[in-house]
């Protein structure tokens, strides 16, 4: 399940939601709005959610998962807030764990979000793409 | 074709969205972007330096070389920064 | 915050408790019961929660850490209930998701907790020694 | 010293605890270990094959070559299952 939203997610209903039947582990990422002066979301409607389940697809057959979900948040955010919850259910923890990273380092650098901050916009960080780089080009 | 600009981008060109009419000779990216910068000094600041832009054809990642077509949708936006 | 119990515990709240001053991720990991039979689990009062601070100490050395949360269920627990929670916060995803990697291997292998299923003792899996290895020996 | 036994270690010898005087000549774990098999056939069979146990002393896992002392707390069981 993916959605892109300006609401924020109740984490724990979310992971919830993924646990059911075979499900020993779900494993997950929350991202939070650090410093004091909040960030702004922008991003590309439509492709943003094609390159998300795009990835999710190939998540899906690189490990044997039950469930997956993606929300992420556009728009105006405050200090502390949620940005990205990704969270992933498997039988057995290393699948959760290697799509959860999988899927945060591919949103990090392909999915077409913008943060500003201040009135800058953030720049994009070299360790990102090297992280992404890690699980070799789609 | 729609030209999507986003971030920056969109900022200094004052519109997040316009409509053209590509010639025949328009084959790549790469050859948009000098149709655009030959039509505005504006479009010359933002594609100054390519390298800090990236492009997508119909809501690919593409490469500059990619190419492209009267119906397309090309977005123009910096590298990403979601997550 | 570690904690030992029989009671369940609400995964939303205690990633939120996370969040916080310079928290900018919390990687967490939920592990539930799957099969049919549900399980039992006894542990070892007192080296339980000395074997899991030790560990939490010997992470927080190996990366900068904000925050974490171990909580593990002993006792009778239904099919599709909760067992463990560990969840870390730190300013960015990787050191988070290190963290709790690393702090699930070592529940797994060293924490004294035995899993009884269906009547039969649930056996130790060569896999999970393995997993703990990566990260060499404390 | 004190000896504690968990899981089927537990089980299969009836009780959680016992309380022992140890003899001068009981230095390591595994002289522990002589002593309990030679007082009764069920320690026999749990301690048969000791690749199948783990030993903690004062709730440290340690090896059967570990030093043991009167007053130690020694715990007997299977490898770990939790998380």
């Amino acid at each position: 399940m993916i959605r892109v939203q300006s609401e924020d997610f109740d984490v724990g209903a979310e992971i919830a939601a993924l646990h059911g039947d075979g499900v020993g582990a779900v494993a997950s990422f929350t991202g939070a709005v650090r410093g004091d002066a909040g960030l702004t979301l922008e991003h590309y409607p439509g492709m943003t959610e094609r390159e998300i389940a795009r990835h999710v697809e190939e998540a899906r057959k690189r490990w044997p998962l039950l469930g997956v979900t993606i929300v992420h948040r556009i728009g105006r955010l405050e200090p502390g807030a949620n940005i990205v919850l990704v969270a992933v259910a498997s039988a057995h923890r290393d699948p959760a764990f290697r799509a959860c990273e999988f899927l945060m380092d591919y949103l990090k650098t392909k999915a077409p979000f913008w943060k500003r901050e201040g009135g800058e916009w953030v720049e994009a960080k070299a360790s990102d793409e090297d992280a992404a780089k890690r699980w070799s080009q789609l | 074709m729609t030209l999507l600009y986003f971030a920056w981008v969109r900022q200094k060109l004052g519109k997040g969205q316009e409509e053209i009419e590509p010639s025949s000779e328009m084959k790549t990216v790469n050859d948009l972007i000098a149709w655009l910068v030959a039509r505005d000094a504006e479009y010359a600041e933002v594609f100054a330096d390519p390298s800090r832009l990236r492009v997508a054809v119909n809501q690919d990642h593409v490469s500059f070389d990619a190419p492209v077509h009267a119906n397309d949708e090309v977005a123009f936006f910096p590298p990403v920064t979601g997550g």
